[in-house]
């Protein structure tokens, strides 16, 4: 893939794009996202499953498509270009790169997830922990043939409609040791876990879990080895989500460069203010840089070798940046309708400010780049 | 006196008299939307107001023969800064600081005594018909109509971003007289009771998720002749009484600008990584002293604006360069508050009734609400063509 | 073949005869300057030519028949790569790079035989007279003029920023040849010894305090028909050949910008504030990944301008975008690397004959000379005007 | 001082402004500044000695005219303006400040900078200090009626001319501590003192200094107890240099608005160009943003309490950062003729950029301000 999609992932592409189109218009966006049954969410989900996108990143032995990073950018640009408000990234990419064992749960949970039947999402952060995967304070101690767990945590993305959670917890060592901390399978309805659910501003919606003796936990993997598998994980779920969000702003800048031409004020068209034609210049630049980074790190995904973590923050930090600066020059292009419910591009915004929010800000992902370099 | 803008402690009794005002009083719920740049509630604002009024203060930068307390720039300074340390809202409402100033400048005797009085002790509240759908920062193409008919005009149009106007209990409408003349003349200027048969309006949803503005439908509205403030057509150059008043009012909103520093610092100083606080951690500890500083910076430019209105000397284009570094300052500020909150900062509403840190959705509202303010009032681009045009001659 | 460009190891065997190629060789004394983004002087560019050209090298961007390497894009990227890292200079030279590609698209084939082998050998060295006092990005307002006399053209003008016009052998100019054609029509382009009576020069200071640029006097120089590229009156559109080309230089150009973070973190990692080193410290190590990160993007966005090479396709305004971004990273660069140096930053040329660290003049000398990228070959507004006309249709 | 000069400043910079208008053109400048003899920055110091001005802040008591800030900052807009480059700040600010006491040595120099015949300048950076004025490791150890000085200044600004050098030493505690720095009087032709001298960009004279073995030293003020008294100072030279820095970007800013109105492309003035008008807007912010910190650092300084150290931080880094951008814009905005040495705004730039060094960068002064909040 040298910067452009294969013919299927082209495909795949043309496919979810019709499907945004059609079944997401910005009208009526905030009464169906604040639909407290989320019907029409609940079909949209439906319809992703009969489309074969759920189970595209699970492997063929457990079911699914195994699909490459190159089909996941793909889809994943359609989405944010549509701004598909759905907890995709944390069930179809998150678990099921958590789920690696052959765990007999955990190929329950990835059937399910595969054919739409229930969601999941990763339990990491913590009160203390910032964004870093490895401070971990959840407790899990092993009793007979369980594992008791307690502790909080802070932050689930897209954990308010999980039916399972996949819990890093500390079975052993200090509270930032890579070592001794392990995964958990938890069921939504296990006793002792209090699930409180919340709304973002962009509709997407999270969770914050209360575990109290929890003991109805299936142990994946290895005891104590989890970090790598967590981190690497995540990094996938990154990576979906820069692709999201490259989508996400093409789209935005899309839209202003056809206001610029239409919109008049002062008698003519306002993309004849040089001002405003060099600030579009710079936001399709912030398009192109995000873009060619996304590329870059859905290939190196592709590739046999682990992917490299430092492609991964550098992309978070600069197609973060990049989303922010667009999507806000965006709204200010666009004037008072920009900042209206009315037309998407403040949905952009909104959406470009919490990508840079799930599983890591740019200055923490900026840090851990320095740290590593 | 324009000296002691810049001394430490000019006046000690006046000070201690705010202080002492706001000691008091304000409650603490109202801090953490203030810190986050965010307007409070209108009931709110009219309940301050009420409290302003009863000890004489309703109206600050109003001459005292029409019930304001008739300070100066120094005592105005000093009457800001202390609210806005004591996490008081500043006071800005279009009754206060728009159209009252136009009617003790250019209405009526009878103007006067009616509506002044409401807007001080908070029984009028008054919105803004300028805006109109499509002219956007072209003001002056405005094509809302008022034809005479007796002893009254009947007016037809459509307004927009009338803030407020959901709970207003009046607005004041610019509407066009006459199409003979140019553009900018034949503009009238209107006082209207919002009960008016024909009035209707909607609410426009913005991106941070508040109530504050709406559409304005002006269907065969009967406005009696009386309520035409001064001359009809001349309703435009009105508005010029207040380009002059203009940087006391971007002067204030800029003080209260600590408010967002001290929010920061407070949330950063509450929020561990590991184990150590976030206002500890030296970058996140540079980025917060850069915005101190530019904050810090923006408040010397406000006291240079002051002490230009305490010797009666232009300002030339400062106070908009005060309201660009204004909003550029808040979007900094806001930014910064939701990074100092960490992951949960994505939690904007409880669904399952769970108890939300007050920070997570003010921050987020602020910051939001942020990106509206280098928009309105003349956007930054529209300030950037003034200055140059007016201040730099090209 | 594209695919090449972005995996790792594409051509082993000619990645490691490019990698031998360098590894003996480069003179340890051009390091530092290359890492400010300087240019050589010519002397060493000549050098540097003659040993490329001894290797066969000596015009990786040509085809074969004019004597270049004839590579494609994925091998230009793997020598440019490891040119990079060994710290070997970017070989742009306007004979090279500008009249070279121009000769033999239009030249006459006596022109060919005769220009083209010496800039390989590097026994012609050419400076370009495109540019003239007043008319700055506005090119087409040239005003040099070539009047044909018999088998000769007499030119009278003057040129500016003539980069080495003091050690070149030849120019390369441009003159009116008629009046009466539109303001792009009626230019040609001739090729001229310097030694040609009636061509003089003066130096121009630059704020770098490098001599490399010249005002460049014709007056009443005879230039020999023969001497005309291509036909009379259509030297503007020759240049057009150069624009398909432009993508590569411009890619070569910021593939080399990796020489400047290296210049930095090794600047970095020698100082020490109190007991620790400045690399450790969070807040310098922030800014320092922040401008890494950046140079990767810009390295990425090279991959894909080179990637639409190899498949033929166009690359719209991305080669802009590359040019943009690497003035933008330079001067980036070489600021923080002249913060990196401390205090002693200001020491640029010892007045007692004192040794003074190479890294002090040379980042200071990189840091004025980034001013200059965004001005030169169509300014960074130039530029931004481009994009927004040919790619956006604004 | 309402942010407005007196008459009495006002004259002084009006004098100061005639001054480097009539003494200092930019034409011939590079000539002028690399003279090895110096001769007309000679005279010019001489002039500006009969001016009155090198005695403006030395104190009555000891002969001189004893002026607050405001004076300073007239006289240093003015400097700026033109660029006048000379140790002005060096010998008649810092040192002045510097020599408090009643010290015989102190006094005969402080007369001989007042009437122009001889310069001075502090040292106090060293290889590994940074710009943290309390690193100090050159040692002056006491013997009998005499100190030996034993180190390095890696740095003394504006000292290749100086006659007389004040030297911090450490006479105890470690290498860090705020207790145990001394000031030490040092004659430049001092046994066992080397001056290496560098020039710098802007035409400014520095000096590294060696110490081997100097007994020529006088202490200066209290054994041990010198911190404060080198930062007050400093805290003036600074207030100083940003004056100067203030005058100087805002005549780059003025010179640009000219050519603005008077350069014309593609058939009409470049003013006429959006960008550019909005740049030029960009460009007077930060000047007036600068000279609004320039006005306050000022009159903090001529109350009666010392100086707030947080106040010139904070105006070291902004009114920094603003003279950075004015005159990189400026020689921007000039285009090809912006980066050559015959007009003047590229002379700002480069003093712009040395300012930002003289007594530590943005970086210093902003991560004190952090530790100082």
């Amino acid at each position: 893939m040298d910067f452009l999609f294969s013919d299927e992932q082209d495909m795949l592409f043309q496919s979810a794009d019709r499907f945004g189109q059609e079944r997401f218009a910005c009208l009526g966006r905030a009464e169906l996202l604040s639909d407290p049954e989320q019907a029409e969410l609940g079909r949209l989900w439906h319809d992703m499953a009969e489309l074969g996108w759920l189970m595209l990143t699970i492997d063929e032995a457990a079911g699914g498509i195994g699909a490459g990073s190159g089909e996941v950018m793909a889809l994943m640009q359609a989405m944010g270009k549509h701004l598909i408000p759905s907890a995709y990234v944390a069930t179809c990419i998150l678990v099921p790169a958590l789920l690696k064992g052959d765990e007999d749960a955990a190929q329950t949970v990835l059937a399910k997830i595969g054919d739409g039947s229930a969601k999941a999402s990763g339990a990491f952060f913590e009160a203390d922990s910032g964004y870093h995967l490895h401070h971990v304070q959840l407790e899990a101690v092993r009793k007979g043939d369980t594992y008791v767990l307690n502790g909080q945590k802070c932050h689930v993305e897209d954990g308010a409609d999980a039916d399972w959670f996949v819990v890093s917890a500390r079975t052993s060592g200090a509270s930032s040791e890579r070592l001794g901390i392990s995964l958990f399978l938890v069921p939504k309805d296990a006793p002792g876990l209090e699930v409180e659910k919340f709304r973002a501003i962009d509709g997407h919606r999270h969770a914050k879990l209360h575990l109290r003796e929890v003991t109805n936990a299936v142990l994946i993997g290895e005891q104590d080895n989890a970090i790598a598998n967590i981190e690497s994980a995540v990094a996938l779920a990154n990576c979906a989500h820069l692709a999201e969000a490259s989508g996400s702003m093409r789209a935005a800048a899309d839209l202003t460069l056809e206001y610029l031409k239409t919109r008049e004020q002062f008698g003519q068209p306002i993309g004849k203010f040089q001002v405003l034609q060099h600030r579009m210049v710079d936001m399709m630049m912030g398009c192109e840089e995000a873009e060619s980074m996304v590329f870059d790190a859905a290939q190196l995904a592709d590739r046999a070798e682990p992917i490299d973590p430092l492609a991964v923050c550098a992309a978070k930090v600069r197609v973060g940046q990049c989303g922010l600066y667009v999507t806000q020059q965006a709204v200010q292009l666009h004037g008072g309708i920009g900042f209206s419910d009315e037309i998407i591009v403040s949905h952009h915004l909104r959406r470009q400010m919490m990508l840079n929010l799930a599983y890591g800000s740019i200055d923490h992902y900026r840090s851990v780049y320095a740290e590593g370099q | 006196m324009a000296s002691d803008l810049t001394t430490a402690n000019p006046n000690p009794d006046f000070k201690e008299e705010v202080r002492e005002f706001f000691s008091e009083g304000i409650p603490e719920n109202w801090r953490t939307r203030l810190r986050a740049g965010l307007r409070l509630e209108p009931d709110e604002l009219i309940a301050y107001q009420k409290k302003l009024a009863a000890r004489g203060w309703g109206a600050p930068t109003w001459p005292k023969e029409y019930g304001g307390t008739g300070w100066g720039p120094q005592q105005l300074y000093t009457f800001w800064r202390e609210a806005a340390n004591a996490y008081a809202p500043n006071q800005f409402h279009q009754g206060l600081e728009l159209i009252g100033p136009i009617i003790f400048s250019y209405g009526s005797d009878e103007q006067k005594k009616k509506f002044l009085p409401p807007i001080l002790n908070g029984d009028h509240w008054w919105c803004q018909g300028y805006s109109e759908p499509g002219a956007g920062s072209d003001l002056a193409s405005l094509r809302t109509r008022a034809d005479r008919d007796g002893d009254f005009y009947v007016l037809n149009g459509q307004k927009t971003w009338t803030s407020y106007a959901h709970v207003a209990t009046h607005v004041f409408v610019l509407a066009r007289t006459s199409t003979e003349a140019k553009r900018q003349q034949g503009i009238s200027l209107f006082l209207i009771d919002m009960t008016s048969p024909g009035l209707s309006i909607r609410p426009i949803r913005t991106m941070d998720e508040k109530h504050h503005t709406n559409e304005l439908f002006i269907d065969n509205v009967r406005v009696p002749a009386e309520n035409l403030v001064g001359e009809e057509g001349r309703g435009w150059e009105y508005g010029k009484v207040l380009l002059d008043r203009e940087r006391m009012v971007t002067a204030s909103t800029a003080i209260f600008l600590q408010q967002t520093v001290a929010a920061v610092r407070d949330a950063a100083s509450r929020r561990k990584i590991g184990s150590s606080l976030l206002i500890d951690r030296p970058v996140f500890a540079s980025k917060l002293a850069q915005f101190e500083i530019e904050v810090r910076a923006l408040q010397i430019m406000v006291r240079r604006l002051m002490a230009d209105a305490a010797r009666g000397a232009q300002s030339g284009p400062r106070g908009s360069m005060v309201k660009l570094r204004w909003s550029q300052l808040l979007q900094a500020g806001t930014a910064l508050w939701v990074e100092a909150l960490g992951p949960e900062a994505s939690h904007f509403r409880a669904l399952t009734g769970s108890p939300l840190d007050e920070d997570m959705p003010y921050a987020l509202q602020g910051a939001l609400y942020s990106r509206v303010t280098s928009i309105y009032g003349g956007t930054s681009e529209i300030q950037h063509n003034i200055i140059a045009r007016r201040a730099l001659g090209l």
